[in-house]
C-alpha cells in the first residue's frame, strides 16, 4: 500500500506513456512532467500568495485579504482574473520586441530550473548526469530577463531597477554555487536524483545521512538560503524593487498579464530554490528517520518545501531591507569567503569521516570562519550621528 | 551524410559570419562580439571533431572546448576592460578612433 | 595513542593554522592572536609529547620508523606524480618535542616581552607560521616537502627579523638574512635536483625505494664524477652548503649577528631553538648520504662530506667563538656563540655521527634559548638598553633572572657534572679526539671550549656584576657610578620568569640523557630500547673529562681575573683587553673584517662589473652605433651627390612613384585593428587554397 | 540528423547574423545570446552535457551581462551613427564569404573525415574530472592563473583613471552649483 502510495505519480505516467510508440514516449512523458509541474507549482503560487498575505498581515496587526471566498482563500483566483482580463500597457517609447520577450524570456528559464528537481523516489522529470548544473545555468538565464526587461521599458526607474537586480544576483550567484559543491564533493555527483539517494539513511541507522546535520552542510544550507533569498529578490533582499527607492524595479512598466508573469516567475524562482535547497541538504524526499520511510515520499518533499516557504514568509514579514553597500559587502566580504572556507572542510570531513573526529575538526574551523568573518564585518564601519550640511541651524 | 559534415558547416558559416561582422562593424564592443562568435565556431569544431573525429579520443576535444571557454571568459574580461579605457579617453567607443599607432 | 604515529601532520598543521586565522582576525586583536598561538602550540606539543612516547615505545632493533606518503600531485595517468610524505622516527620526535617545548616557552615569554608593541597580533601569526614550517621540515619525509618548509620558514625569519621594519638596520638585516641564507639554499636547491636526477625520488626513506636507502645509496657512492669524488659526496657538499647558510657557518655566517635586530623572542627562537637547528637537522636527516652509503648510524666517521662538514664545523667553532669574545652588545655576544655552538654542532657530525650532534643541538637549544630569554629579560628591564657596558650589577634587582641566566651560561661554558652543556660538549670531544684523519678538530674545538667559556664569564660580569652603570650619559663616568640609582631596573613579569625557570630546569635535567656511563640518548636514536649503565665506558672518557674541566676553569678563571675582579668602572672606560691588546682586540670587534671583506670583494665585484658593463655599452656599442651612423651619414652624402648631380632629372618621377608605394603600404599600416584583422582573414583564404590544394597538384 | 539539430543550428546562425547586423548594439547582445543557447543545445545533443551547460552558465550568465553592462556604461545603447555608412560590408563580406566558401569547401572534398565506426562512450562528468585533475593538471593550473591574471588586469584597467576623472566634471560643478544654490 505504501509503496503503492509512493509511486502512485510515477505509474500514472507509465501509464499514460505506454501506449505511445518508443521515439517519441521520453519526450511527452517530459511534456506531461512539465505540464504537471506548472499546474502543481501554479496552484501552489496560488495559494502561496495568499497565505504570504496573510501572514505578513497578522505579523503587522492586520487582517489581510478577507473577502473572497472561505477566510478569503479564494483572493488569488480574483487575482488572477484581473490581471487577466486588465489591459496591457506598453509604453509608447519602449522597445516593442524586448518589452514583449523579456516575461517570456523570464519564465521559461525559471520553469525549467523544475524540470531537474527529484518531487520524490523516481520522480525527476529529466535525470540528467549534470542536473546541478542544469539548474545553476537556467537559473543564470533569468538575469538577462532583467536585464531586458528594465533596458526596454526605457523608464530611468526601471533601468536603475534592473542594474541593481543584475549587481546583486551577480554578486549572490557565486555563494549561491560555491556553497552547492561541497554537496557534489561529498557525494561525487552532480545528478540530482543522486545526491537525494546519498542522504538516505544507511541500512541500520535511525537518522539519514543529510548534508544539514553536518557542520559544513548546516553552514552550506544557510548559505544557500540566503543566497536564495538575494536571487528570488525577497525582502530583505528587494533592493530592485524597493517601492520607496523606485517605484517598482524592473517590471514598473507592465501591467496586466505581463505583469502577472512577472510575479509568478519570482515565486516560481522561490519555490524553485527552495526545492533545491531541499534537495541539497534537506534529503530531498528520504525521511529524516528510519521509521517513518513509510510516509510517500514526495509528501517529504513537499512538506520540507512548505517549511522553506514559510521560512521566506516569516523572513519577509520581519527583516528590514538591507542597503545597497551593505548588500555587497556582505556578498562579497562575508558569504564568498565562507562559501570558500567551506569547500576545505568538506574535503576535510570527507577524508576524516562522519565519527567525532571529523566534528572535532570541520565544526571548529566553520564556527572559527563564521565568527571571525561576522565581526570583521561588524566592527569595521562604527555608526556615528549624522551631521547634516544644509539643515543645521 | 556523414554527419560530421552539416555540423562543421555549421561551424565554418558560424566564423565567417563571425568575422564578417567583426571586419563591417565600428563599434569596438561589436567586434568584440563577432570574435566571440569566431571563438564559439571554433568551440563547436572542437566538440564535433571530438564527438564524429576519425581520431577517437576520450576526452581531448571537450577539454578543450572547455579551456577555450576560460580563456574565451577572461578574453572578453580583459577586452571589454579595455573598450572602457579606450572610451574614456575618446569618449567613443568607435575602432576608427583607436588608431594612434597608424604607421 | 598510536594513531599519532599516522596523523603526525596535525603537529605543524596547528600553528599553520593558528598563523592562518590570525592573519584572517582584524588588524589590533591582539589577545584572540596570543590565545590561538599559544594554544596551538600547546597543542602541537602535547601531540610531539604522543608521538615521542610512541617511539619509545615502539621500535627493537631498527629504530621505529612510521611514514605516511601520499601523492600531492598526479600529473598524467601512469604515476608519474609528485610524492611527498612524513616521517616519524626518533630523531623527528626528539626534534618535534624540542621545538614545541621551547617554541611553547618563547611564545609564551613573547607574550610578556611584546606586551607594549602595537603589532603584536602580526607577531604571533608570522611565529606561529614560522614554528609550523620548522616542525614541517623535521618531519617531512622528502626533500621536496623539506625544502619547501625550509623556504617558508627563510620568509617567515625574513619577516621576524624585519618585524620592526621601521627601523633601517632592521629592514637591513633581514634582507641580509634573507638574501645570505639564499646563496646557500641554491646549494640545497641544486644537490635537491642531482639526487632526483639520481634516484628519480626525493622520498627519503620509501620501502626501499627511497633516497637514503642501500639501493639508491649503493649506485650514488659507486658513481663517480671524477677520480675519488663520488655522487654522493658531490650532493652531500651541495646539501651541505644549503645547511652552512641556514646555519650560519662560515663563510656565510655574516648574517646571523645581524639578525639580532628582531625582537629578542624572535632571536630566541630563530638561533637557538629552530631556524639555525635546521642545517644541523638537515645533515643528521641525510646522514647516510653524507657517510658515503655506510648505513651504520653512529661512529662511521669516513667520508670526505664527512671530513669537510667536520672541518668547517670546528673552524667556525673557533673563529665565532673569537669573534664573540669583543662584542659589546648582549644579544650579538649571543648570537656569535650560536654560530661557534652551531659548528661545534656539526663538529660533533662530521666525526661522531647524529646522536652527538644532535645531543648538543638539543641541549644546545635549550640552554641557548634561556640564554636569549634571559637576555630579553635584562633588555626588558633596563628598558631596550643592549650595550652591556651600560649594564652591570643587574643581580641585585633582577635575581631569577640572575640565577637563571647563570645556569645557562655556566652550561654553555660547560661547567662540569651538573650542566648539561658540559655532557654534550664533552661528547663531541671525544669524538674529536677519536677521529682518524686529523687531530685539527680536537684542537680547535679545545680552543673553542677555552673561548666559551671566558666570553660568557666576561658577559656575566660586565651584566651583572659591579656596578651599575645604566645611569651614564656620555662622558661624565666615575662619579655617577657609585651611587646609580637602579631608576627604572626591574623584574621581569611572571609571564616571562616563568618559561626562564622551566628552562632552566630542563636545562639541568637533559645533561643526564647522555652521559658516557649511560648513553640514552644514542641508542634512543638508534632504536634501542633497553640501555644498562655501563660504568666501565667511563674509564676511557674520564681523561678528556678532566681535561675538559681544565679548559673551562682555565676560561673562566681568565674571564673573571680580567672582568670580574676589577669591574668596569663606566659605561665608556675601555675594554681591559683593548688596553692590553688594542689591535687584536679591534679585529675581533670588528668581527675579522668579514663583512667588509664581502663587501671589498663580492659587492665591489658587482659594482666594477656594472661599471665595466656600462662603459662596454657606452664604448664599444655606442661606437659602433655612431660608427654605423657615421657610415650610413656619408653613404648619404655620396649618394646625395649622386642623385643631385646625376639623376636629378629622374629624381621627381622616382619621388613619385616611392611615395606612391609608401602610401599603399601605409594604407595597409594604418593603426585599424579591423583592417589588420581583414589582412588576416585574406592571408587565411590564401593559405588555405595552398595548403588543400596548392600542393596537391605538384 | 535530427531535425532539432537543424533547428538549432537555424537559431544559432540566425542569432549570429542578427548579432553581426542589428542596428541596435543591445538587440545585438540579445542576438547574441540566442546564438550561445543555440550552440549550447547543438552541445547537449552531441552528448557534450558538461560543457552545454558550462557553455550556458558561462557565456550566458556572465559574458553576455558583461557586455550588455559595457554597452550601458559607454552609452553605446543608441544608434551607432557609423554603422550606417555601409561603405564597410563589402569588403567585410568579400572576405567573410571567401572564408566562409573556402572552408566549405575544404570541408565537402575531405574524404578523411570518415564517421567513427562506434559512437564514442560519453565520458561522465566524474572521468571529466578526474582527467582535469590527472592529465589536465597543468593546463588547469595555467587557465586558473590566466583568470587571476585577467581578473586583475580587467580591474586595474578599468579603475585606472579614477584619479583623472574627477578633474574633468564630476563633483566640481556639483559643488559650484551647491554653492551657487545657497
Amino acid at each position: 500500500m505504501a509503496a503503492t502510495l509512493d509511486q502512485l505519480f510515477v505509474q500514472l505516467l507509465h501509464g499514460m506513456t505506454a501506449p505511445l510508440p518508443e521515439a517519441i514516449r521520453p519526450w511527452v512523458a517530459l511534456a506531461i512532467s512539465l505540464g504537471a509541474i506548472l499546474a502543481v507549482f501554479g496552484l501552489c503560487f496560488g495559494i502561496t500568495t495568499v497565505c504570504e498575505r496573510k501572514a505578513i498581515a497578522r505579523m503587522q496587526n492586520r487582517l489581510g485579504p478577507n473577502r473572497v471566498g472561505p477566510y478569503g482563500f479564494l483572493q488569488f483566483a480574483a487575482d488572477g482574473i484581473k490581471t487577466l482580463t486588465k489591459e496591457d500597457i506598453v509604453p509608447r517609447t519602449a522597445d516593442q520586441v524586448v518589452h514583449f520577450l523579456a516575461p517570456l524570456a523570464l519564465l521559461v528559464p525559471v520553469v525549467l530550473t523544475f524540470l531537474v528537481l527529484p518531487f520524490g523516489r523516481n520522480m525527476t522529470a529529466m535525470d540528467l548526469e549534470v542536473g546541478l548544473l542544469f539548474f545553476f545555468a537556467a537559473g543564470a538565464s533569468t538575469e538577462l530577463a532583467v536585464f531586458m526587461a528594465g533596458w526596454s521599458s526605457r523608464n530611468k526607474y526601471s533601468l536603475l531597477g534592473a542594474m541593481r537586480a543584475i549587481a546583486q544576483m551577480l554578486s549572490y550567484e557565486l555563494p549561491f554555487i560555491l556553497s552547492t559543491i561541497g554537496v557534489v564533493m561529498i557525494t561525487g555527483a552532480l545528478s540530482t536524483t543522486k545526491i537525494v539517494e546519498a542522504q538516505a539513511a544507511a541500512p541500520g541507522e535511525w537518522l539519514a545521512r543529510w548534508h544539514v546535520f553536518t557542520p559544513w552542510g548546516l553552514a552550506a544550507f544557510l548559505l544557500f538560503l540566503i543566497a536564495a533569498f538575494a536571487e528570488s529578490n525577497r525582502s530583505p533582499f528587494d533592493l530592485p524593487e524597493g517601492e520607496s527607492e523606485i517605484v517598482a524595479g524592473y517590471f514598473i512598466e507592465y501591467s496586466g498579464f505581463k505583469f502577472a508573469l512577472f510575479f509568478m516567475a519570482e515565486y516560481l524562482g522561490m519555490f524553485s530554490s527552495s526545492g533545491m535547497a531541499v534537495t541539497l541538504f534537506l534529503g530531498g524526499w528520504t525521511a529524516p528517520f528510519a521509521f517513518l520511510d513509510w510516509v510517500p515520499s514526495w509528501m517529504w518533499f513537499f512538506g520540507k518545501l512548505g517549511v522553506l516557504i514559510a521560512l521566506f514568509i516569516w523572513v519577509r514579514g520581519t527583516t528590514p531591507r538591507l542597503r545597497m553597500d551593505q548588500l555587497m559587502d556582505f556578498a562579497w566580504k562575508f558569504m564568498l569567503p565562507l562559501a570558500l572556507i567551506i569547500l576545505p572542510t568538506a574535503a576535510i570531513w570527507h577524508y576524516a569521516g562522519r565519527g567525532w573526529l571529523g566534528w572535532l575538526v570541520t565544526a571548529p574551523i566553520v564556527v572559527g570562519a563564521y565568527v571571525l568573518l561576522g565581526r570583521s564585518l561588524v566592527g569595521r564601519r562604527r555608526i556615528r550621528q549624522r551631521s547634516y550640511r544644509y539643515a543645521a541651524t | 551524410m556523414n554527419p560530421i559534415v552539416p555540423h562543421l558547416i555549421v561551424a565554418v558559416l558560424l566564423f565567417a559570419i563571425g568575422m564578417t561582422g567583426a571586419l563591417a562593424r565600428r563599434n569596438a564592443i561589436l567586434t568584440l562580439v563577432g570574435i566571440e562568435i569566431m571563438l564559439n565556431a571554433a568551440n563547436l569544431s572542437f566538440v564535433v571533431f571530438w564527438r564524429f573525429g576519425p581520431n577517437p579520443d576520450p576526452q581531448t576535444g571537450l577539454m578543450f572546448a572547455l579551456f577555450s571557454i576560460a580563456v574565451a571568459a577572461a578574453e572578453a574580461a580583459v577586452g571589454l576592460a579595455l573598450i572602457i579605457v579606450l572610451f574614456r579617453h575618446r569618449r567613443t567607443t568607435s575602432l576608427d578612433a583607436a588608431d594612434s599607432m597608424k604607421g | 595513542m598510536t594513531w599519532i604515529a599516522t596523523q603526525i601532520w596535525l603537529i605543524p598543521m596547528l600553528p599553520l593554522l593558528a598563523a592562518g586565522v590570525i592573519g584572517l582576525l582584524p588588524r589590533r586583536s591582539d589577545q584572540p592572536a596570543m590565545a590561538l598561538a599559544v594554544g596551538s602550540m600547546a597543542g602541537a606539543l602535547v601531540l610531539s609529547v604522543l608521538a615521542f612516547l610512541f617511539t619509545l615505545t615502539h621500535g627493537g632493533e631498527e629504530p621505529a620508523r612510521i611514514l605516511t606518503q601520499f601523492e600531492w600531485l598526479r600529473v598524467g595517468t601512469a604515476g608519474a606524480g609528485v610524492r611527498l610524505g612524513f616521517i616519524l622516527d626518533p630523531l623527528a620526535a626528539m626534534m618535534l618535542v624540542m621545538v614545541t617545548f621551547v617554541g611553547l616557552l618563547i611564545f609564551v615569554f613573547s607574550a610578556g616581552y611584546m606586551a607594549e608593541d602595537d603589532n603584536r597580533a602580526r607577531f604571533f601569526g608570522f611565529l606561529s607560521l614560522f614554528a609550523a614550517a620548522m616542525l614541517g621540515l623535521v618531519i617531512s619525509n622528502s626533500l621536496l616537502l623539506l625544502f619547501a618548509c625550509w623556504e617558508v620558514m627563510g620568509l617567515a625569519s625574513y619577516l621576524l627579523i624585519g618585524f620592526w621594519f621601521e627601523k633601517p638596520s632592521a629592514a637591513a638585516a633581514a634582507k641580509k638574512a634573507f638574501i645570505v641564507t639564499r646563496i646557500g639554499d641554491l646549494g640545497l636547491f641544486l644537490g635537491m635536483l642531482w639526487l632526483y636526477r639520481e634516484t628519480g625520488t626525493l622520498l627519503f626513506y620509501d620501502g626501499g625505494a627511497g633516497a637514503l636507502e642501500p639501493g639508491a645509496l649503493a649506485a650514488m657512492t659507486t658513481n663517480r664524477v671524477t677520480g675519488t669524488l663520488t655522487v654522493a659526496t658531490c650532493i652531500s657538499l651541495l646539501l651541505f652548503f644549503g645547511a652552512v647558510g641556514k646555519s650560519g657557518q662560515v663563510p656565510l655566517h655574516v648574517w646571523l649577528p645581524d639578525a639580532m635586530e628582531g625582537p629578542t623572542p624572535v632571536s630566541a627562537l630563530i638561533h637557538a631553538a629552530t631556524m639555525v637547528a635546521a642545517g644541523v637537522f638537515l645533515v643528521a636527516r641525510t646522514f647516510p648520504l653524507m657517510a658515503g652509503g655506510v648505513d651504520v648510524p653512529v661512529q662511521s666517521g669516513a667520508g670526505l662530506a664527512l671530513g669537510v662538514v667536520a672541518t668547517v664545523g670546528s673552524v667556525t667553532a673557533v673563529f665565532a667563538a673569537l669573534m664573540a669574545v669583543a662584542q659589546t652588545d648582549i644579544k650579538r655576544v649571543l648570537a656569535y656563540s650560536t654560530v661557534s655552538q652551531l659548528g661545534y654542532m656539526f663538529l660533533g657530525l662530521g666525526t661522531g655521527g647524529v646522536a652527538v650532534g644532535m645531543f648538543h643541538l638539543i641541549t644546545h637549544a635549550f640552554f641557548k634559548a634561556l640564554l636569549f630569554l634571559g637576555a630579553g629579560s635584562v633588555i626588558h628591564g633596563c628598558h631596550h638598553e643592549q650595550d652591556i657596558r651600560r649594564m652591570g650589577g643587574l643581580r641585585r634587582w633582577m635575581p631569577l633572572t640572575f640565577a637563571t641566566y647563570a645556569i645557562g651560561m655556566m652550561a654553555l661554558a660547560g661547567v662540569p657534572l651538573f650542566f648539561s652543556g658540559f655532557w654534550s660538549k664533552d661528547e663531541i670531544l671525544h669524538a674529536a679526539w677519536g677521529w682518524g684523519p686529523s687531530r685539527w678538530p680536537f684542537i680547535l674545538g679545545a680552543v673553542g671550549a677555552f673561548l666559551t667559556a671566558f666570553y660568557m664569564t666576561r658577559q656575566m660580569a660586565e651584566v651583572f656584576f659591579g656596578p651599575h652603570r645604566g645611569g651614564d650619559g656620555g662622558g661624565d663616568g666615575d662619579d655617577h657610578a657609585a651611587h646609580a640609582p637602579a631608576t627604572g631596573v626591574h623584574e621581569s613579569p611572571r609571564v616571562m620568569t616563568v618559561p626562564l625557570v622551566l628552562l632552566a630546569v630542563s636545562t639541568l635535567i637533559l645533561g643526564w640523557l647522555g652521559t658516557p656511563a649511560w648513553p640514552w640518548f644514542e641508542s634512543y636514536l638508534s632504536g634501542h630500547r633497553h640501555v644498562p649503565v655501563a660504568w666501565d665506558r667511563l674509564g676511557h672518557a674520564i681523561p678528556l673529562m678532566v681535561a675538559s674541566t681544565v679548559i673551562v676553569a682555565l676560561g673562566i678563571g681568565l674571564g673573571w681575573m680580567l672582568y670580574g675582579k676589577r669591574p668596569r668602572a663606566s659605561a665608556t672606560a675601555a675594554d681591559v683587553m683593548e688596553t692590553r691588546w688594542p689591535r687584536i682586540f679591534a679585529v675581533l670587534r670588528d668581527r675579522f673584517y668579514v663583512d667588509e671583506f664581502y663587501e671589498a670583494t663580492v659587492v665591489r665585484a658587482h659594482r666594477a662589473s656594472s661599471r665595466v658593463d656600462r662603459w662596454l655599452d657606452r664604448l664599444v656599442i655606442g661606437g659602433l652605433v655612431l660608427a654605423a651612423g657615421a657610415l650610413a651619414r656619408a653613404l648619404a652624402f655620396a649618394v646625395r651627390m649622386v642623385d643631385e648631380l646625376l639623376v636629378n632629372a629622374g629624381f621627381d618621377a622616382g619621388c613619385g612613384v616611392m611615395r606612391w608605394i609608401g602610401q599603399g603600404f601605409s594604407r595597409i599600416q594604418n593603426g585599424g585593428a579591423q583592417r589588420y584583422l581583414g589582412w588576416l582573414g585574406m592571408a587565411m583564404v590564401v593559405l588555405t587554397i595552398l595548403v588543400i590544394w596548392g600542393w596537391e597538384g605538384r | 540528423m535530427s531535425p532539432i539539430f537543424y533547428f538549432l543550428a537555424m537559431l544559432t546562425l540566425g542569432g549570429a547574423v542578427a548579432a553581426m547586423s542589428l542596428r541596435n548594439p543591445v538587440h545585438c547582445a540579445l542576438s547574441l545570446v540566442v546564438t550561445f543557447v543555440g550552440l549550447a543545445g547543438v552541445y547537449l545533443g552531441l552528448g557534450a552535457h558538461f560543457l552545454g551547460l558550462s557553455q550556458v552558465l558561462v557565456y550566458v550568465g556572465a559574458v553576455a551581462i558583461l557586455l550588455v553592462f559595457v554597452l550601458l556604461l559607454t552609452r553605446g545603447s543608441g544608434k551607432d551613427e557609423f554603422d550606417e555608412r555601409p561603405d564597410r560590408w563589402w569588403p567585410a563580406l568579400g572576405v567573410g564569404g571567401g572564408l566562409g566558401g573556402v572552408l566549405i569547401a575544404v570541408v565537402l572534398a575531405q574524404p578523411g573525415l570518415a564517421l567513427r565506426t562506434a559512437p564514442p562512450e560519453l565520458p561522465t562528468v566524474r572521468a571529466l574530472g578526474e582527467s582535469l585533475m590527472t592529465d589536465f593538471v597543468l593546463p588547469l593550473q595555467v587557465v586558473g592563473v590566466l583568470l587571476t591574471a585577467a581578473l586583475i588586469g580587467a580591474a586595474v584597467l578599468a579603475l585606472s583613471d579614477r584619479r583623472r576623472t574627477p578633474q574633468d566634471s564630476g563633483p566640481v560643478t556639483s559643488r559650484e552649483e551647491g554653492e551657487t544654490r545657497r
